[in-house]
């Protein structure tokens, strides 16, 4: 096992691709109503050079072995131990491909989505700020670079959920995504508490190299407390329940932020953090666990929605709980492929999501769709491609990575795990195929796009058509092919031996010999993916189910069980659990405990200060003979004083 | 020499202030700007090498008239300086002759107070500090009582603090101890002369459950005004325990240090839970100002060298944001004439400046990474740790989310949702308003990315 | 022995009458016998001097200056007219703390040594005690400071009588006179600017 | 002395707390001031005594200046007494009141 | 016959003598300048006479003048109490110019110089006889000045404290007899004996004697005649009463204290004293919190200041009675300081004792205003003023003699004053209310009299006269 810490040196390559999006935040940002459109313009071209300079960097990046792997900028340091700088390894260079390479394209795609907003150069800031801070998160040499990164990008996240922020659900959703995110971030300071108490550096190499050595419990400790960092920010239960709702987000915003890149940022933290999970079994059957889990509630929930948005956002979740649960596991080449191939796939739903969208003048409940295949043919044929990926149909991308995922919890001995996927395979192609019949088949049943048109005729003027469809296009090709280029041949793949310095060999690491091999395996995902497109097909393909298709998606909707259009009750239970309670208490704190108790104690002083002056003052009679008294009343006091002290003698 | 100039400078200068015409606006704010500029810059030059002394007495112990930074007040110094300059810079307000002198007089007052290195001259200025904030209560505050508490409470603890020092004095034969090495005060008193001490410090910060006066005072008081209070002269208190009370008493904050964590901790949870249910949002920063100090006090009851050194970022960072949060928000209450959320909204589309500067200080605030609050919070909080705390961190933890909660709400419903139609739309920030919080906005970014400068004292 | 009880019951006894006697002018008489009597102790222990003067001053210019008061103030207004008690009962809770105290004193001084004086203590000539000329000429030299400040306590008390009550009725006419006037100087400079 | 010394004590303490008991019953000022006159000769008594019993004459130069300034106190109190008193109806020091609280 | 006195022995007593022979002079010059000239007459000579006598007694100050068989002893202490009490006399003088016209304006001057001739031999008395003599002389003149004016609060004042205060006196000189039969000497040096010390008589006269002098100083309880008394007499004599008196019977009081009394005996023989201190401070400061009348109000206040100055001399240290003087002088300024602005402010006789024509002063009369506040502070004890030095001195003095209880009181007693004298301060900050009489125009001598004594106030807190033992204690 080698701990990456990277061959120390100056790599302006590297700080370039880094600070570039920042400058174009800052630019866009600060220059926005002067620049108009060409803010969309830089801050893709800014973002495509860090992609080319991240390309550029691969040599930087593989260089060295063993404990220096990759190329090390040192940056700043605060005290002893903690010392800042940035790190490209394999790991963060798969990671630094996508942000910039994904993220150009969604950049480029949005020039065209966001075309007449009023706030479109705020947009391309927060965008690229997002790319900025997403690259900080992956580039980070210790574990407080990787936090500030983290935050940033919740930051960002909360920024683009809550662009159109005179909608007060867009607003509701950037607060519950952006405090949920800090239960995470405060998860991982925790752990950086442990980690700098136990080994006093904050640097992932010394922290590694350290792991070994650490008891047990404190390492589970270090990677529950990690994980919670990573749950929240990738969506795994319990913490999901802000992703659905981060769909209010610009749909590039879900394609690049809420799908491609920040969610899978848990599963770089895990994947970072191998050395440590390697050894704590206990994190491991935790994490990957929840992964599963997460994988199966996501499914559940999304055969339940009529937005195509938050049909695609539990479909992420999803998925991220299996990239999660094969890293978790220990399948780490798998889970990151996965994360490699849905970036691609998903980031393609997306964008296609976002066509019809836009198209349909922001129309996105699928049951006002339908019959979209005829009237927007790209789209369907953009739509089709990427769910065949995501259900794993051989050949495609999908299949690939989840096929490992799946076998690599079996090979590390987790059963029930890889029984979990399986059936969560299947589910998956059921909704996915779902919003494919529901929204591309039939007739068209919604009135969107003719209002839209005769509300609006055409004096908004729109960016050309290609500005929005070539990015798309670009994006078929990896989500299609890159898993049959780079992850077929098992141990062989080029997958496989670009990891095996970080990681070593898959083979190696696995604890169990897999009571069933990789082909049946399979064999298995196939059948049941068959089964949930059959089901599909059944319910909303045929003529029958054409035939009346509204009767039926109502009847349905209304028909659905209470504990999916609850949600399972992920919601209702934090509100009464923590939301509420906190409010209460803060009611109670505010209103009566303040005023009443604590300022009411020294009102009270006062007062009683004010009474004994009344009390003084009453004995101010005017009366000369009642003050004689009272000082004949004092003299006899001290009178009695002296006579008995005398007398004491 | 210089440093004695750095504190009669904006003292003469207030009082000075006086002879112009009554009704001066322009004039006055432009001598205070650029006198609490001069003060940055002679802050500055002093450095912590300038002393000055004076004897005072030699009995009934010795006392003198000494001034000079200790790498501590050096900076808390330097953020008075800032957030005075950039509190006239922002002033507004009625009779702004008298405002500025004021501002001035508290600034001198207060430099006085962290330049003092004798504890008689510390608790002079103590009482010292406290007056012009009485004065503007009264000349520009919205209710009387809210006068009345803020001094009540906090000469109450001021008349403590002059106690403990007077027996300080006499056990120790000296007051002139403040930052240097002359061993700690031992003997049955010292426990008494520690309480003495910590009611005073307690008072000002404040912790719970002495904090009622602030609240009210916070809100109160013009937002120029507040923002100096919030940022510098709530941090007397803490300023005294990591320089006086740790260096004097050390034994007695050790025996008593789970009682100021306790302290730190309720005020932590308290103040952040009650801020999620304010609708004035100056307020909200209050209970957040109370929350937030209480971290401060769990770092100097823990002990612990990197809580300590972060108690002193966080001490920074915590004035500056607060400052920032206090003026934006006195902004916002010029425009739209409320600070209560419930009428406030969607400022963010006419005025993006304003918004983004609420943004930037509040996101300080709530600890976002990247920013200075978060720097000092995670190191206070891994020093804690590491001295073996777990249950406060536990409950900052706690705090650090309620307080995106809370801060979010603040900049939420102020500048997103629907615009509030019956308001009248003035203009976003102007360039001397945007001046005026920009350097508070830089200075948590730069603290907040690269703190080694405070850590290294 | 016999002597000293029967002056100490006219002592007593005078000195309750003055305080208890309905009209002023019973008082005065019952103070005079008082200070008589008084005088009388004063000559039984060797203070001849002292006792002359006591019926000189008190008796003499004193109790006469009472008398003339009295006169005074009963000769334009009802005389001596009670309005309420404003303290009812006012003499219970001072009966208790007077005769606490007065009991406690006796108390303790019944404790000190009797009739003889503590050996430490200087005592003075048994021979010329009490003689005028022995007075006197202590008068004028140690204690000569004192006698001048009477002087000055003569001096406060001639002055201040006269201040109290010789310009009294002169003055307050005038002024009052003056502060009319310019009341309505302002009131009708106010008018003319009006 | 034949007479010891506590009797004379006693005796002055007796007249003493007489005039203090004058001075609070009564309301007449002129009474209370008479009084205050048999309290200073309580006083008087003791010192005469105590100089006989110390055959120190200071005593009863003490005396002779207490006399005095009984005397001239006496000139003042009437004075104010007068002048207090001239304008009101009653003479009764329960009227006058108007200072109080 | 030669007297068997020196020129050293008048020369003693030549503060006294020229003081009272400037009222002499006073009165004379009454009757030879017009009308229209007696009140600056009056007032020039009076000052001039204070102010020799205080260069006089500045010149004894550092020797010990042990005049008249030792019963007036000066050059020391009671050298700083002198100054103050004449200090006290020109500062209310220099009132009598500040208010309106007033009637018998030369008697009444002439009377205070008297009752500070009283004041001055108090503070040098060292036997009983001088003691009694200085304290009647003081009182007499104060019975008088107080119902020199034509208001009916001015005769019942008078009248309470005629009687309240005769009262006190007899018990004083009560008490003096038993101590002078205990002891068989009036010269309190020959109080000092231990052979004493078991005499029922000399602890029973000790006790009498104090009453007389607690009285003096106005401590609970027997402090009932100080709000009325301080009310109902004119400005002036109140503006002196509140110094002279105190500053007077603290010197006896000293010295009987540090002189009289055997050390063994001393703490449990003052036990009472300190308990009314202590209670003082409480009752003398609630006593301020609903008072509408700025003599009234420093009526209580200085029922509790006293008790602060007494925690000074609880140790029963020299130190202590130098920072007692010290607090004494500041509080001397502060007290004539107010007086001072509450003349500068009446237009016809005393509206500035009215706490209600103080609204909104900042307004019309700012300067005044600020150095009201300033005095207002120091009376609180907070900085920048001799107050708050003086307070932390006093502290420093308790603490060290171990009365930390009463430390404890003077700090709670102080929190409930700031409440009241802030009162004061933000009724004059705050906004202006119509119908309140225009304050006078302006009156030089009550301007000059507030500006010093603010400045010295403020001067002392920086240059205090404590540190290079300029106080040597003689006695």
């Amino acid at each position: 096992m080698s701990h990456s810490l990277g061959v120390t040196g100056t790599y302006p390559l590297v700080l370039t691709l880094w600070l570039l999006p920042l400058l174009g935040a800052i630019i866009c940002w600060a220059f926005g109503p002067q620049l108009r459109t060409m803010s969309g313009w830089l801050a893709s071209a800014l973002v495509g050079i860090s992609f080319v300079l991240a390309v550029a960097s691969w040599s930087d990046a593989t260089q060295g072995a063993g404990g220096t792997l990759g190329a090390h900028q040192p940056l700043a340091s605060w005290l002893p131990g903690f010392d800042f700088g940035l790190l490209l390894d394999p790991l963060s260079l798969i990671w630094t491909f996508i942000i910039t390479g994904v993220g150009f394209l969604i950049v480029f795609y949005s020039i065209g989505y966001m075309d007449g907003d009023r706030a479109f150069a705020r947009f391309f800031a927060y965008m690229s700020f997002f790319v900025f801070a997403m690259l900080t998160l992956v580039l980070s040499d210790n574990f407080i670079g990787l936090l500030v990164g983290w935050g940033l990008v919740g930051l960002a996240s909360y920024f683009l959920i809550g662009f159109w922020f005179e909608r007060q659900s867009a607003v509701a959703a950037a607060r519950k995504a952006f405090v949920i995110n800090v239960v995470g971030d405060v998860g991982m300071m925790f752990a950086i508490f442990l980690i700098v108490a136990n080994v006093h550096s904050i640097n992932f190499g010394a922290v590694f190299a350290a792991a070994p050595a650490l008891s047990a419990g404190v390492l589970f400790a270090i990677c529950v407390t990690l994980f919670i960092g990573a749950a929240a920010k990738s969506a795994q239960i319990p913490l999901h329940t802000w992703l659905p709702d981060a769909m209010e987000g610009p749909t590039p915003v879900s394609a690049l932020i809420h799908a491609a890149t920040m969610v899978t940022a848990g599963v770089y933290l895990v994947a970072r953090c191998a050395p440590l999970w390697d050894h704590s079994h206990g994190a491991q059957l935790l994490v990957g666990g929840i992964g599963a889990a997460t994988a199966l509630v996501g499914a559940i929930l999304g055969t339940a929605q009529w937005d195509i948005k938050r049909i695609l956002a539990y479909s992420t979740m999803s998925q991220i709980g299996y990239m999660i649960m094969g890293v978790g596991v220990g399948a780490y080449e798998g889970g990151i492929a996965h994360f490699f191939a849905h970036a691609f796939f998903k980031a393609q739903l997306f964008l296609g999501a976002g066509l019809i969208i836009h198209a349909l003048a922001d129309e996105q409940d699928i049951r006002a769709m339908g019959g979209l295949r005829r009237r927007m043919p790209f789209a369907f044929w953009v739509m089709l491609t990427a769910v065949l990926s995501i259900c794993g149909v051989p050949g495609f991308s999908g299949f690939f990575s989840k096929d490992a995922v799946i076998y690599g919890a079996l090979q590390h001995g987790h059963p029930w795990v890889y029984a979990t996927d399986i059936v969560t395979a299947g589910i998956t192609a059921y909704y996915m195929f779902r919003l494919l019949f529901v929204a591309f088949l039939g007739e068209y049943r919604g009135e969107a796009a003719q209002a839209h048109a005769a509300a609006e005729p055409a004096h908004r003027p729109h960016a050309p058509a290609w500005i929005m469809n070539a990015p798309v296009a670009v994006l078929i090709a990896p989500s299609v092919a890159i898993g049959a280029v780079l992850m077929f041949g098992g141990e062989n793949s080029p997958w496989q031996r670009f990891f095996a310095p970080l990681f070593g060999a898959t083979s190696s690491r696995a604890i169990a010999l897999p009571p069933v091999s990789e082909g049946v395996t399979t064999l298995l995902v196939f059948i049941t993916v068959i089964i949930g497109f059959a089901i599909a097909w059944q319910r909303y393909a045929t003529r029958s189910a054409q035939a009346d298709a509204v009767a039926r998606l109502r009847r349905e909707s209304e028909r659905m069980p209470a504990l999916l259009t609850n949600l399972l009750y992920f919601d209702w239970l934090i509100e009464r659990l923590f939301v509420r309670p906190a409010q209460q208490l803060g009611a109670l704190f505010g209103r009566v405990l303040d005023p009443h108790v604590f300022d009411g104690a020294v009102r009270d002083l006062v007062y009683w200060a004010r009474w004994l002056g009344t009390l003084v003052r009453s004995f101010q009679t005017g009366l000369v003979r009642a003050y004689a008294l009272i000082l004949v009343a004092g003299a006899a006091c001290f009178i009695v004083y002296y006579a008995v002290a005398a007398g004491v003698r | 020499m210089i440093v004695l100039a750095t504190i009669l400078l904006p003292l003469v200068a207030g009082a000075l202030l006086f002879a112009l015409p009554r009704q001066d606006r322009v004039l006055s704010r432009a001598i205070g700007v650029v006198v609490a500029t001069i003060t940055l810059v002679t802050v500055i030059a002093a450095g912590t090498t300038s002393e000055w002394s004076f004897r005072w007495l030699s009995r009934p112990f010795d006392a003198a008239f000494h001034f000079g930074a200790t790498p501590t007040s050096f900076w808390i110094a330097l953020l008075l300086t800032v957030a005075t300059a950039c509190a006239i810079a922002a002033s507004r307000e009625a009779r702004l002759r008298d405002f500025v002198a004021q501002l001035l007089l508290l600034e001198g007052a207060m430099l006085g107070l962290f330049l003092a290195r004798d504890l008689l001259l510390f608790a002079l200025f103590w009482d010292l500090m406290l007056l012009p904030v009485f004065f503007v209560l009264i000349g520009w505050g919205e209710h009387p009582a809210t006068a009345w508490r803020y001094f009540i409470y906090n000469f109450a603890g001021g008349l403590t603090l002059l106690l403990a020092t007077a027996a300080f004095g006499v056990i120790y034969g000296s007051t002139d101890v403040i930052g240097r090495a002359a061993g700690p005060l031992v003997g049955a008193w010292a426990p008494w002369i520690y309480a003495g001490f910590a009611f005073a410090f307690l008072v000002k910060t404040p912790v719970w459950p002495l904090h009622t006066w602030m609240p009210p005072t916070y809100s109160g008081l013009p937002a120029p005004m507040v923002a100096v209070v919030s940022a510098v002269q709530s941090k007397a208190g803490l300023y005294g325990f990591l320089v006086i009370a740790l260096t004097l008493l050390p034994h007695e904050v050790h025996a008593y240090a789970l009682a100021l964590m306790v302290l730190g901790a309720v005020s932590l949870i308290y103040g952040a839970v009650i801020a999620l249910t304010q609708n004035d949002a100056k307020r909200i920063v209050a209970y957040s100002s109370l929350s937030h100090l209480g971290l401060i006090a769990i770092a100097v009851g823990s002990g612990n060298p990197i809580a300590l050194r972060g108690a002193l970022v966080y001490i920074v960072a915590h004035g500056l944001f607060s400052a920032a949060l206090f003026l934006v928000l006195g902004y916002v209450e010029e425009r739209e004439a409320t600070r209560l959320l419930a009428r406030l909204g969607g400022l963010g589309w006419k005025n993006p400046k304003l918004a983004g500067a609420l943004c930037i200080a509040a996101l300080a605030a709530l600890g976002l990474p990247g920013l200075a609050g978060f720097a000092g919070e995670l190191l206070i909080l891994i020093g804690v740790y590491q001295a073996g705390y777990v249950w406060p961190v536990i409950v900052a933890l706690i705090a650090i989310v309620v307080a995106s909660a809370y801060f979010l709400r603040l900049y939420q419903d102020a500048m997103n949702g629907p615009e509030v139609p019956d308001v009248p739309v003035r203009g976003d920030l102007t360039w001397p308003e945007a001046l005026a919080v920009a350097p508070l906005l830089a200075a948590l970014v730069v603290v907040g990315v690269y703190p080694a400068p405070l850590l290294h004292p | 022995m016999i002597a000293f009880w029967t002056l100490a019951a006219i002592l007593i006894g005078s000195a309750v009458w003055t305080i208890v006697a309905a009209k002023p002018v019973y008082s005065v008489v019952a103070l005079l016998i008082n200070f008589a009597a008084l005088a009388v102790v004063y000559l039984t222990l060797s203070a001849e001097f002292l006792g002359v003067i006591q019926i000189i001053v008190y008796s003499g210019a004193i109790l006469v200056l009472f008398v003339f008061v009295i006169a005074l103030l009963s000769s334009g207004v009802a005389p001596f007219a009670i309005g309420p008690n404003r303290l009812p009962k006012i003499w219970i809770p001072t009966a208790v703390a007077v005769l606490a105290a007065l009991g406690f004193l006796i108390f303790a001084v019944a404790r000190a040594p009797q009739g003889s004086a503590p050996a430490t203590a200087p005592v003075g000539n048994q021979g010329v005690f009490g003689s005028i000329a022995d007075f006197g000429k202590a008068l004028f030299t140690v204690q000569l400071l004192p006698f001048e400040v009477t002087a000055l306590v003569l001096m406060v008390a001639v002055i201040g009588v006269i201040t109290l009550g010789g310009e009294q009725m002169r003055e307050v006419r005038p002024r009052a006179q003056a502060a009319t006037d310019r009341r309505m100087r302002e009131a009708i400079l106010r008018e003319g600017k009006g | 002395m034949v007479v010891p010394i506590g009797d004379y004590v006693a005796l002055a303490a007796v007249i003493f707390f007489i005039g203090v008991f004058g001075v609070i019953v009564r309301r007449n000022p002129l009474i209370m001031l008479m009084s205050i006159e048999l309290m200073l000769n309580a006083g008087n008594l003791l010192l005469v005594a105590f100089a006989r019993l110390w055959l120190q004459n200071a005593g009863q130069i003490f005396a002779f200046i207490v006399i005095t300034v009984a005397a001239a106190e006496a000139a003042i109190g009437l004075a104010i007494i007068v002048t207090t008193f001239r304008p009101e109806r009653f003479v009764d020091v329960d009227d006058v009141r108007s200072l109080h609280g | 016959m030669t007297l068997p006195f020196t020129s050293a022995d008048w020369w003693a007593v030549a503060p006294v003598s020229i003081v009272a022979i400037a009222a002499l002079v006073v009165l004379l010059a009454d009757i030879l300048f017009a009308r229209r000239e007696q009140r600056y007459a009056s007032i020039v000579i009076a000052l001039a006479g204070l102010a020799a006598a205080g260069f006089v007694a500045a010149r004894q100050f550092g020797h010990d003048y042990n005049a008249f068989f030792g019963g007036f002893l000066t050059g020391g202490f009671a050298t700083v109490f002198q100054e103050i009490i004449l200090i006290a006399a020109a500062g209310s003088v220099i009132l009598y110019a500040a208010l309106g016209p007033a009637s018998r304006i030369a008697g009444s001057i002439a009377i205070m110089l008297w009752s500070a001739c009283g004041a001055m031999l108090m503070s040098g008395a060292a036997n009983l006889i001088m003691i009694f003599l200085g304290l009647e002389l003081l009182s007499l003149g104060l019975y008088a000045l107080c119902a020199t004016d034509d208001r009916k609060a001015s005769r019942e004042s008078a009248l309470k404290y005629l009687i309240l205060s005769s009262m006190a006196t007899a018990f004083l000189l009560f008490g003096s007899a038993l101590l002078f039969g205990a002891t068989g000497s009036v010269e309190l040096a020959d109080l000092a004996n231990p052979a004493h010390v078991a005499n029922p008589l000399f602890w029973t006269g000790a006790g009498m004697f104090l009453i007389g002098l607690v009285f003096k100083l106005s401590l609970v309880p027997f402090h009932t005649w100080t709000p009325d008394v301080f009310e109902g007499a004119p400005l002036p004599v109140t503006a002196f009463m509140s110094v002279a008196t105190k500053a007077a019977t603290i010197a006896v009081l000293a010295r009987f204290i540090y002189a009289a009394l055997p050390v063994s005996v001393g703490q449990r023989l003052l036990l009472p004293v300190w308990i009314v201190a202590g209670v003082s401070m409480i009752v003398g400061n609630v006593g301020m919190l609903a008072q509408r009348d700025l003599k009234r109000l420093l009526g209580y206040s200085g029922i509790a200041q006293v008790g602060y100055i007494l925690v000074a001399l609880a140790g029963g240290t020299p130190l202590g009675l130098r920072y007692a003087l010290y607090y004494l002088t500041a509080y001397a300024f502060m007290n004539l300081g107010a007086f001072a602005v509450a003349a500068a402010i009446s237009p016809h006789g005393e509206e500035g004792a009215d706490l209600r024509n103080y609204q909104g002063l900042a307004e019309r009369r700012p300067w005044l205003a600020a150095a009201m506040t300033l005095i207002l502070l120091a009376l609180a004890g907070l900085p920048p003023t001799a107050g708050f030095l003086g307070k932390i001195l006093i502290l420093a003095s308790g603490v060290s003699a171990g009365f930390v209880w009463l430390a404890a009181l003077l700090i709670v007693g102080t929190a409930i004053s700031l409440y009241a004298y802030a009162k004061v301060v933000r009724a004059m900050y705050a906004p202006a209310e119509t119908g309140l009489p225009e304050p006078r125009p302006f009156v030089p001598l009550a301007w000059v009299s507030a500006a010093i004594c603010c400045a010295v106030i403020v001067l002392m807190t920086f240059y205090p006269l404590i540190p290079s033992n300029v106080l040597p204690l003689a006695h």
